[in-house]
Parts: structure tokens; C-alpha cells; sequence
């Protein structure tokens, strides 16, 4: 066993480096999110051209590759306009934020799309305004959709923030690989392959349990007992 | 070409207060928390120097190349020149130094686009180099050299006779100088496998994907105390086209903004050289004394051409 | 807002030459309606007629091609400014729309809300009243309808006839002059149908509110009925008190429908 | 159908011979107006490098991907054992490689390996990496598409007495597979996002040449956008493709 | 193979002491039924008997709780090895279960082939037969059930009788000894059906082929069976010729069961 253990000060290095990954993956995930939003419903919004904007992102997001966008922004982004970006840590979340956006997007727009159409109608009839409808009544509905593949898709941003590292940012991939010279390799990644792991079956975690917090939002128990006797009270 | 973008923007110079959290998130965590500066933005003209000594903290870009700028078994950055420069910027007002580990050939591209202020990585001065950015004066000059398995079995010498064996792969750091060297001396491409890590060329010396390394005799010194069965050759001067031995010079990289920086920079460097207080430093990462008192009679401009 | 519509002695509503086609399908054509306030106007027709067209045109969940609808003295799809009418934006539109609800036949129910957050959405986030003030008031609808003891429930844990009254009970939450019912009733189990139209009948002999029921069950219909509009093709084919177009229609068409609806 | 067949084996092969090389990027032949931060003189000359570049890319894409569909269907197969002693570790493989970064799994594969005694080229690297970490990926599409094939075709098979092999191979593949077409598409147009990674362990491919490029001509915005647009320009169409798969496949499915 | 049944004198499907449950739904329950080679046996029983359930035993698609089944002269799930009976393992099945054939309610055609195809691929695959020698028996085999011209159409162009008949082919290529029908007819139309029963009868008249039918045509049972066996809760009730079972039935559940039948 203790041939697959690194030393305690090794360990801290690589904690470090773990919380910088757990920072570039919270930045992300925020950025993906909201821009999974905005572009979702854009994407049916009635103006063609908002519509039109949405779906050249979408298309423009999904279609780069993010380690390509990654090095984009980290160096010709800068260059090309001017701005002096020496934040990395932000370059680097909006790089995987946007292709998070592309995917999340769809998610978002096909939820939406599965809510039916009688409620949007009966929040029309309540006079609802556009905002409300869909804060009160379509997103929560399609949070039941959203969230397991917005699971995957918070899992496959974590796998991309190790991308990080080939542009200089100290994340746990790039501390392994500054120690790489002088450690077993082999125990090494392991060590880094893991901590991968627990990280994302934490996310997993976290995306079930509000699965089924949602869930117990719509708590439909087909005709318990307690029903019934509710039943025949009224009648 | 002097003239960078960065020209265009002096109107994020103020904005001081947004950047307080930022240097902290750059670091790579590498250096232990020695970051809790804010530097300010860099803007044009010479004020970086002033938001420098004022925050206290430098960002310095290095490839992760031992013995000129790595970080150690306990994640400290050090080698010559973070140390050396460590020593000059202290009598600058400058107690800290941050620094960030990218690809070599990176360095340049991330020097100016912004992620650090200067290079420490020892990098070589050459014309093509000082037409993209400012250097300091050398304070270093050393020859190449190979590594390859114990008993030399390819007779590997210098960069003519990997040219004149077919068989034998050479490892080259992209975008290093060695790369224009091996195509002086007539290596042809498919013998050269590029690498964008240090490191990763030694790991593929003793994986058995190439059959040496070329490198800065320092580098390759360092490398094989590390490694079972293999060794160095003896250090040699590659030739430019014309025949001539070339120096191989390292100093320290600025934006073409910084003048000033690089001329405090520079002024410091020379004095404490002339002092002798640069010797024991840099001697300490197995440098020979003549590689530094070669440096100490050339300047910048003898080698930016 | 009921008040304002009768302050004028204008109709409750008001149609004029409203026409709307999907396709090819011209499913009203050039129709005029109006409907007193107070006025329960009870709409029959065959399958694809146009019934809840109409409605759903009043509710503005179909615009029409062409023509007008006012609700009390104002028009819902127009601005008339200086005696013009144009077509009007979404703000003018929602703005006449509070004076409308509308129940449907599939209740459409919110389902991640219980039975009271239903009734107080609109309420609270539409009409801005305080929680207490919407909860009051949907306690009282909620008991209105017979299901006060239901209040926290999901609209999943209520059966269709529950869930039917639930949003009656939210449609009246916002106290509309208008309310238009499409066939509440035809999704339900046929021994949930009486406590459905047990509850219209209620809000109907209140008297105050304008109704607009399509409905195919006859003996209700001439029970709450002031009016009975017959539709066939997108027209009114006739219309007057249920004694005379249910029992003695002038119409064949009419006769043969209501020969339908009866041997069923 | 053969002629599809043969036409794909024909470019494959084509695509074999051009990103097998091992290539050399010497940066533009022009130099770059320093006053303009994109300089399209300078960008064009760059075009035959990073159309190269592309190739190599293109190769370990299509290469891996080949290897995750085969690779794919055996984990499915393991997966699906009855025997739980034998299907659990695949679960778990499965697991564990789609939720750790593809990166890491490469380095792995690169540094870590030759301390084991395999020693694998770059090459070699990012076609294993990406056909093992896509496999779980396929794995999981086959699974979904041996589940769709309905429980009566097993019962005919077992009415007929078809021995396991020729159930499989005759019966339930040939039905599964055409189900899992457009989730393989897909793949395989993310595994060509993913294939520029091998430049971390210097594959020539397009980031490779990009990270080159900038370095020795000292001009990052040309390659990175360069190579952004070759991106672009590939993956949107054939996202399409694979869009108009899905559809045609659902549509007689019905 | 059906010779060598023949041979012995045995049995061609002996169950003894059969058992299946799923979960506490005990189907089959200590059953014991015997059929004589060439024996065309009707299973008739109310929905849930166990009908399906006995014919899938046979055909090894759900495995027994307990007890035996011999077809022929060798036991289906056990080997017998020094007169001891022991759990035979899934060579021994496939071996003893290349004896029986199963045409399904639903056809179970394989639909990415023709039907041709479909009929060659046991022939070939498993009992080893060259490809020309399978066709031309396939071929055979088609124009028996009518659909020489079908021979290349894939499953998806055949009409619902079509298919049956088609399955029947496939299942009758192997020559099993044995042949199990499970409702062949009850999922088509009713104009369909007369030309899959044809088919049946044809080849009951050919008399070599021992049969087990599960069917609801009463009509064609009484014509084709040599036994009728009555089902009731995974029990035989009664069992003996058509004439006495479906004409004058002994039990009063069986009475029943064909009054429901015959009213429909
Ligand atoms: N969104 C739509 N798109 C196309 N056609 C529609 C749409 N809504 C309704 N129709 C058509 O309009 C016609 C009238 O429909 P409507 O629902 O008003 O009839 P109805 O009188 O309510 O009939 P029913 O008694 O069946 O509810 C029908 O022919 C219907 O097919
Ligand atoms: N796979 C299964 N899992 C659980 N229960 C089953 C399964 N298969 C059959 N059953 C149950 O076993 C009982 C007998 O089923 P079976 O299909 O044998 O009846 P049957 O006599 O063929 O009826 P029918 O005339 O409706 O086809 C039924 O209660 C059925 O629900
Ligand atoms: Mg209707
Ligand atoms: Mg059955």
C-alpha cells in the first residue's frame, strides 16, 4: 500500500495545486451556467436575430475545440485587441465557461422545449409576465430535465480544467508534472488520476442529491391510502 | 519592431483595486505564498517599476529547466536566474518574485501578452529575440552539449555528427536556439524530434525514444546526476553559418515597454556583477567561473546584433 | 376591475370581425360576439368548430388575422390612440389581459408547486400582494372549491376532479371580469364531473362574474346558461336563452348535433 | 455501400500516408507586419504548415476513434457479463476513465508507462489515449443500443438454437449498431477536439505547429486563430453530418 | 433427431413435477404433462394460466424452480450421468433444445434480414448446412407457406400473416421433433388469420411433427388436435380428444371458459 503513497510535503503541493483546479472548475462551472441560460433561452427567443446570435455561439462553442479556445484566449486574444490579460485564471475559466455554455445551451433549450406547452399557456392566462413564466414556471420544470446531463457536462469541464496547465496555470496537473522528474511517475498519476475521480463522483454526488431534492418538488405518489380517504371526504 | 499593442491601452492603468485578488490567483501555488502583493497593472512607459517596488512582488515567467529556473523538490522557484534576479531585484526595493511555469517557447508570447513582467529562465540572447523583446546583460555563457547513454555508442560529438549518422535521434527544446543550430550545422528534419518540455526530452532519452538530447552544458550536466547510464559529452561551440563559434549568452527578458525596469534591471545586475556578488550565487548551480567572466565583458547589445 | 367594465354599461366583451386560420383552415371567420358583463354565455358545436378558438383568442394565446376584441371599455390587441387603432405592444396587452382568466380542460396545473403555491403565484407576483394577504385569500378559494385540506398537497398527489377545482380556484385568485371555462370537465373520470360543475355552479350564482364556458354537458348548460351560442364552421349558426336554441333550435345543423350529444 | 466502404479506406489510407510524418514547422515564410496585430500575408503563409499539421490531428483522431468503436464494444460485452465477478471491473474501468481528464491519461500513458516497460511514440500515445478513453464513451452508446434490440429477437435466436456467437454476431450487432451510429458520430467528432491535446506530449499535430510557430516567429495571434478556424471549419460540418444521421436513422427507425 | 425419439418408444416431452414462480406468483405449480411423438396437443386456458409459460419451459426461455423435462430420450435441463440427475450446463441445453422450435406471437422475425434469410440462417449456422443445400429447402419451405415471391423482402414489407408464415418456415428448417405455437394468430388481423391457420394445418396433416398449441380459436382446435389440455392457475384441469373437452367439459370452470370464449 504504502508503494502508492507520496510523501506528506508532496501531498501539499499537490493539494495546492488540487484547490487551484477546484477554483478554475468553480469559475467555469459559474460562467457555464449562466451562459447556458442566457444563450438557452435565447435560442428561442421570438426575434430571428437573437435567435440567429444564440445559435452562431452555440455552433461557434461547440465547434472549437476548448484546449484550441484555451490557447486562443490565453494568447491571441490578448495580443489581438489589446488587453492586457494577465489574469490566466480568468482567461482560462472563460475559455472553458464558454465551451460549457455551447453544450449547456442545448441542454437548456431542449428542457424548456419539454415542458408542455399547457403551461406556459395557463401562466399566459395568469397574466404572468415573460421574466416570471420563466423564473416561476418553466425553469423549475426543467430543472428535472436539466440537471442529470448538466451533471455530465460539470464532469467534463473538470476533465477540461486540466487543459490548464499547458498554459501555465498551477493546477493540479501542473504541479504533477513540475514533480514529475523526481517522483515514481507511475505513482504519480495515480495519485492525480484519483484525485480526478473522487473529485468528479463528488460532483456526481452533489447533482443527485439535488435531483432529488427536485424531485421531491413534484412528489407524485400514484393513490396512496391517505388519498383515497381524501377521496371520499370530498364526495 | 519595438512597437507592442500594449501601447494602445494606458487607460487600464487605473484600476488598481480590481487587480488585488489577481496576482494571487496567477500563482501556480509553487511558491509558498509569497504572493500577497497586489503589482498593479503594467501599462506603458516606465511605471512599472514604480507599481513593482510599491507592490513588492514581481511576476517571472520560467520553462521549468534546471539549473536556470525550476522549481525544487519542496515547490520552491529558484535556479540562477530566479536567484540572481532575486538578488537584483532586492536592491531594487523588490522582496518577492511569483513565478509561472510555461512551455519554452511560450515565454516570449507570455512575457507580452501580459501573464508575467519578466523572464527568468536564462534564455539566450540573440538578435531574433531582442527584435521582440528588451534583454538585460548577459550574465552567463556557456557551450552545448549532449547527453547521451554511457559510453557514447553513437560517438555523438557535436551537432556534424548527428548530421553524418542517420541513425541517431536528437531531442530539441522547441523553440530553443539549438533548433537554428542543427539546421547550420545540416541536420536533417528526420532526425529531430521537438519537444515542448525540459524534461520530457531527458524522459525520452531514457525511454529509449531518442538517442540524445541537446542542450546548454549546464542543463545537460544537471540532468544526467540525475540519471542511471547515461552521461554527458564534452561541452562544444556551435558554428554559425560563417564558420564562427557561437556564444551561447543568457540574461533576462523584458516587455519593450519596460525600458526603464530593464535599465534599473540592468544597472543593478552590472553593478553587483562588478561587485562579485553574482559569483557565488551562480556558481552555487554548477556553473564554472569562466561561464560568468565570459559574460561579464559583453553586453546586451554585442549579442542582440 | 370588475366594477370598471359595468361603470360604462359597455360589453364585457366585444368582438368584431374576428378571423384566424391556420393554413389553409380558416377556423373562425369574420365573426362578431359580445357578451354582457355578468352575462354567462355557454358555447356548443361540433368537434373542430372553432370553440376553443375563441377562447383561446380572447386569452390571447392565439392572436387573430384580423378584427378586434375589447374586454370592458378597452381593446386587447389595439392602442386607440386619438380614435386609431393600432396594433398594440406587449405591455398594453398584459395590461388588459388581467381583467381575463381562463380554466382549462387539462387543468394545466403547476406541478413543483402545492395546491396554495398555484393559487398564490399570480397573486403575489402579478398583482403584488403581500404572502399573507395571497395566502388569506387562496385559504378562502381553496375552501370555496371544497379542498382546504389539500392545500400543501402536489397537484400529482390530487385526483383530476381535485386538480380541476385547484385551478379554478387559481383563475379566480386575481378576481378576473372574465372567465372563460374550455370543457373542464371532459378530462375528468365521469364520476368526478359532478364536483366540478358543483363548483361552477357556485361561482355562477354569485352572479358577478362574466362567464364563457364551452361545455358539451347539456343539462348543465341549461341550468348556468343565460345565453347559448351555437358554433358550427367557424360562425355562429344561432344564439339565445338554453329553453329556445337547446330545446326548440331553428337550425338543422343544431338539431342534429344536439340529436348527437343526447343519444350519447 | 462497397463503394462508400472502399472510398473511406481509400482516404483513410491517404490520410495514413500524410499524418504519419513527422513534421517540422519553420514558421511563415514572410514576416509579420509588426503594426498589425493580424497580418494576412503573414497568416497565408502559414497555411500549408497548419494544413499539415491538420493532417496529423486529423490521423490520431480518426485512428483512436477506430480503436474506441472496437475497443467500445468489448467493454459493452464485459460490461453486460452475467457473471458480476466479471462485469464489475468493467463497470469500473468504464468509470474511471470517463470521469478523469483525458490529459492526465496521456501523460500517463507517456511518462508513467515506460517506467513499466512500455514504451509508446507520441503517436502511439494519443491513439491509445484517445481509443481507451472514447471506448467508455462507445461502450456506453453500444450498451444503450444491445438494450433497444428487443427481447424477442433473444428468444428467436434461443428458439433457433444459435449458439451465443452467431445471437451476437447475426442477430443482436446487426440491429444494435445502426442505433448507435449518430452517438459514435458524435464521438468521433469529439475526439477530433480532443486530438490537439496530443501536442502535451509532442504529437505534431495543429497545436503542436501553433505552439511552435508563435514561438519562433514570435507572432501568437496568426497560428491560434489559424488553427481555431481549421477547427471550426471541420467540426461544424461534420457536427452536421451527424445531425442529419441522426434524424435519417430515427426517421426509419419509426 | 425425430426418429430417434421414435426410437425408444418415449415420450417426446415428459414434465414431471414442474414448478416456476416469479416472485410469490407461483405460474406453474408441480405440473405433469406427457406428449406422445407425432401428438398434436391445443392448450386452452384463461389469460394467466400458465399457457405461455409452459411452452417458454420447453423452449429454455425461463428456467424451471424445479422438477424435469425430457424431450425425447434426454433430459432438457439435466444430465444424467450413473442414473443421477444433475444441472446440466448450457452445452448440454443447446444440444437437447436444437429438438424443439417456437413460432411467437409476435412473429420475432429478424428484421434486418429477408425472409429468406431468415429462414437459411439456423440451417446454416448451426446444423453446419451448405448455403445452396438451405436455400433450396428454404425456397421449399416458402412456397409451402405461399410466399415463394417474398423470398427477398425484409420483414418490415410483409404484412402481419405474411410474417407469421414466414416464422413458421424458419422454425420448421431445422426439422425440430418437436414444434411450440403460442397464439401464432392472436396478433394479427382477423382477415390474416385464416392463412396462417391453413398453413398449421398443413403441416398437422403431414403428422410427423409433435405439436403443442397454445391458441383461443376453438374452431381450428377441435379440427387439428389430437388432445385438448385445459389450464387453470399453472394446474391441467382436465385434458382429453377435443370432442370431449371442448364439446361436453367435465369441470364447471372449463364450462366457463369456453362460454366466455364462444360468446366472443
Ligand atoms: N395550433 C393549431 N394549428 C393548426 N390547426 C389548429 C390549431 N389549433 C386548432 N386548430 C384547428 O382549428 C380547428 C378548430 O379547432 P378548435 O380547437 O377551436 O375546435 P373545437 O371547436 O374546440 O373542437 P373540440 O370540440 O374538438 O375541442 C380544428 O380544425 C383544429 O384542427
Ligand atoms: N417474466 C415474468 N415476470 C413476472 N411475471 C410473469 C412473467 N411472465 C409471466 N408472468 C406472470 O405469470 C402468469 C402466467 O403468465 P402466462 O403468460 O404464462 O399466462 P398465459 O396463460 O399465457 O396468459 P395469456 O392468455 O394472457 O397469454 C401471469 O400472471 C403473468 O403475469
Ligand atoms: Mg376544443
Ligand atoms: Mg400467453
Amino acid at each position: 500500500m504504502d508503494d502508492f503513497l507520496l510523501t506528506p510535503g508532496q501531498y501539499e503541493r499537490l493539494f495546492a495545486g488540487f484547490l487551484m483546479t477546484v477554483r478554475i472548475l468553480g469559475a467555469s462551472f459559474a460562467l457555464g451556467i449562466v451562459l447556458s441560460l442566457l444563450v438557452g433561452v435565447a435560442r428561442l427567443s421570438q426575434r430571428p436575430w437573437v435567435r440567429g446570435a444564440a445559435l452562431v455561439f452555440v455552433e461557434f462553442a461547440r465547434g472549437i475545440s476548448s484546449i484550441i479556445l484555451l490557447f486562443v484566449m490565453a494568447y491571441a486574444i490578448p495580443i489581438l485587441f489589446g488587453v492586457e490579460q494577465r489574469n490566466l485564471l480568468v482567461l482560462g475559466s472563460i475559455a472553458l465557461g464558454i465551451n460549457m455554455g455551447g453544450y449547456g445551451a442545448e441542454i437548456i433549450r431542449g428542457a424548456i422545449l419539454a415542458v408542455p406547452r399547457g403551461q406556459t399557456e395557463a401562466s399566459i392566462a395568469l397574466n404572468l409576465s415573460e421574466t416570471q413564466r420563466l423564473r416561476h414556471v418553466i425553469l423549475p420544470q426543467a430543472l428535472r430535465v436539466i440537471l442529470p446531463p448538466m451533471g455530465n457536462l460539470t464532469i467534463e469541464i473538470l476533465k477540461g480544467t486540466a487543459l490548464v496547465s499547458l498554459i501555465g496555470l498551477g493546477d493540479l496537473l501542473a504541479i504533477a508534472n513540475q514533480m514529475r522528474q523526481r517522483v515514481d511517475t507511475v505513482v504519480l498519476f495515480l495519485n492525480v488520476l484519483i484525485a480526478y475521480f473522487v473529485l468528479s463522483q463528488l460532483i456526481n454526488g452533489l447533482f443527485r442529491l439535488a435531483e432529488s431534492r427536485v424531485d421531491r418538488r413534484f412528489e407524485s405518489r400514484a393513490a396512496g391510502p391517505d388519498q383515497a380517504d381524501t377521496l371520499k371526504a370530498v364526495t | 519592431g519595438g512597437d507592442d499593442v500594449t501601447d494602445d491601452t494606458p487607460q487600464v492603468g487605473g484600476d488598481e483595486g480590481t487587480e488585488d485578488t489577481t496576482t494571487d490567483e496567477t500563482t501556480d501555488g509553487t511558491d509558498d505564498g509569497a504572493d500577497d502583493g497586489a503589482t498593479g497593472e503594467t501599462t506603458a512607459g516606465g511605471d512599472l517599476l514604480a507599481e513593482l517596488q510599491e507592490a513588492g512582488v514581481v511576476r517571472v515567467g520560467i520553462a521549468d529547466e534546471e539549473p536556470y529556473g525550476y522549481v525544487d523538490d519542496d515547490g520552491n522557484v529558484t535556479g540562477q536566474a530566479p536567484e540572481v534576479a532575486r538578488r537584483v531585484l532586492e536592491e531594487l526595493g523588490i522582496e518577492e518574485i511569483d513565478a509561472q511555469v510555461v512551455a519554452f517557447e511560450s515565454l516570449i508570447a507570455g512575457l507580452q501578452a501580459g501573464q508575467f513582467d519578466m523572464i527568468t529562465a536564462g534564455m539566450y540572447i540573440n538578435p531574433d529575440r531582442a527584435q521582440q523583446i528588451l534583454f538585460s546583460d548577459p550574465d552567463y555563457c556557456v557551450g552545448e552539449a549532449f547527453a547521451v547513454p554511457e559510453g557514447n555508442p553513437q560517438d555523438i560529438s557535436d551537432l556534424q555528427s548527428v548530421a553524418d549518422n542517420p541513425d541517431v535521434t536528437l531531442a530539441i527544446l522547441s523553440g530553443a536556439v539549438e533548433e537554428g543550430y542543427a539546421d547550420t550545422a545540416g541536420v536533417p528534419d528526420d532526425q529531430i524530434e521537438f519537444f515542448s518540455d525540459v524534461n520530457a526530452q531527458y524522459e525520452a532519452l531514457q525511454a529509449g525514444r531518442v538517442d540524445a538530447v541537446i542542450g546548454t552544458t549546464l542543463t545537460v550536466l544537471t540532468q544526467v546526476e540525475d540519471m542511471d547510464g547515461f552521461e554527458a559529452t564534452e561541452s562544444f561551440f556551435p558554428l554559425d553559418e560563417d564558420g564562427e563559434e557561437i556564444l551561447g549568452c543568457g540574461g533576462y527578458g523584458f516587455r519593450n515597454d519596460d525600458q526603464e525596469f530593464r535599465d534599473a534591471f540592468n544597472d543593478e545586475l552590472n553593478r553587483l556583477q562588478d561587485e562579485g556578488e553574482l559569483l557565488p550565487i551562480i556558481t552555487d548551480f554548477g556553473f564554472a567561473e569562466e561561464d560568468i567572466e565570459r559574460a561579464q565583458e559583453l553586453t546586451v547589445e554585442d549579442l542582440a546584433g | 376591475m370588475a366594477t370598471n367594465v359595468s361603470d360604462k354599461g359597455a360589453a364585457a366583451v366585444r368582438m368584431r370581425g374576428v378571423r384566424k386560420a391556420f393554413g389553409d383552415n380558416v377556423v373562425l371567420d369574420d365573426l362578431d360576439l359580445d357578451v354582457e358583463p355578468g352575462e354567462r354565455v355557454v358555447i356548443i358545436g361540433p368537434s373542430g368548430s372553432g370553440k376553443t378558438t375563441i377562447l383561446r383568442v380572447c386569452m390571447t394565446l392565439e392572436r387573430p388575422d384580423d378584427g378586434t376584441v375589447q374586454v370592458g371599455d378597452r381593446q386587447l390587441y389595439h392602442d386607440e390612440r386619438g380614435g386609431q387603432l393600432r396594433p398594440a405592444g406587449e405591455k398594453h396587452i398584459r395590461s388588459v389581459r388581467s381583467d381575463i382568466g381562463m380554466v382549462f380542460q387539462h387543468f394545466n396545473l403547476f406541478p413543483h408547486m402545492s395546491a396554495l403555491e398555484n393559487i398564490m403565484l399570480a397573486p403575489v407576483k402579478v398583482h403584488g400582494r403581500s404572502k399573507d394577504e395571497a395566502r388569506e385569500r387562496a385559504m378562502a378559494l381553496l375552501d370555496k372549491v371544497g379542498l382546504a385540506h389539500a392545500a400543501n398537497q402536489t397537484p400529482g398527489q390530487l385526483s383530476g376532479g381535485q386538480k380541476q377545482r385547484v385551478a379554478i380556484a387559481r383563475s379566480l385568485a386575481t378576481e378576473p371580469a372574465v372567465m372563460l371555462f374550455d370543457e373542464v370537465t371532459s378530462a375528468l373520470d365521469p364520476e368526478l364531473v359532478g364536483e366540478v360543475l358543483n363548483v361552477l355552479r357556485d361561482i355562477a350564482e354569485e352572479g358577478s362574474t362574466t362567464m364563457m364556458l364551452v361545455t358539451h354537458e347539456m343539462g348543465f348548460a341549461s341550468e348556468v346558461a343565460d345565453r347559448v351560442v351555437m358554433f358550427d364552421q367557424g360562425r355562429i349558426l344561432e344564439s339565445g336563452p338554453p329553453s329556445q336554441v337547446l330545446r326548440d333550435p331553428q337550425e338543422q345543423r343544431t338539431k342534429d348535433f344536439l340529436g348527437a350529444v343526447f343519444e350519447h | 455501400m462497397v463503394v462508400g466502404l472502399l472510398l473511406a479506406a481509400g482516404l483513410y489510407l491517404v490520410l495514413a500516408r500524410l499524418g504519419t510524418r513527422r513534421l517540422r514547422f519553420r514558421g511563415g515564410d514572410v514576416l509579420g507586419d509588426p503594426d498589425l496585430a493580424f497580418d494576412p500575408a503573414y497568416a497565408w503563409s502559414l497555411v500549408p504548415d497548419a494544413l499539415n499539421a491538420l493532417t496529423v490531428t486529423a490521423f490520431s483522431a480518426v485512428t483512436g476513434f477506430a480503436f474506441a468503436a472496437v475497443l467500445g464494444l468489448v467493454l459493452a460485452l464485459g460490461r453486460r457479463a452475467r457473471s458480476r465477478l466479471l462485469s464489475w471491473p468493467f463497470a469500473a474501468f468504464i468509470e474511471f476513465v470517463r470521469s478523469t481528464p483525458l490529459l492526465v491519461q496521456l501523460f500517463f500513458l507517456f511518462f508513467a508507462l515506460p517506467e513499466l516497460g512500455v514504451t509508446l511514440s507520441p503517436m502511439q500515445t494519443i491513439v491509445l489515449g484517445l481509443g481507451v478513453h472514447y471506448a467508455t464513451y462507445c461502450s456506453e452508446a453500444y450498451r444503450a443500443g444491445i438494450n433497444s434490440v428487443p427481447k424477442g429477437q433473444w428468444e428467436a435466436a434461443t428458439a433457433l438454437s444459435l449458439s451465443p456467437a452467431v445471437t451476437w454476431m447475426r442477430v443482436v450487432l446487426p440491429q444494435a449498431i445502426p442505433n448507435v451510429l449518430p452517438a459514435l458520430g458524435n464521438f468521433l467528432v469529439a475526439g477530433f477536439k480532443d486530438a490537439p491535446l496530443g501536442s502535451a506530449i509532442q504529437v505534431t499535430g495543429v497545436l503542436f505547429f501553433a505552439n511552435t510557430t508563435a514561438g519562433r516567429d514570435f507572432r501568437p495571434v496568426e497560428p491560434y486563430l489559424i488553427i481555431g478556424l481549421c477547427f471550426l471549419l471541420v467540426s461544424i460540418p461534420a457536427a452536421w453530418l451527424v445531425r442529419r444521421l441522426e434524424r435519417r436513422i430515427g426517421y426509419e427507425r419509426v
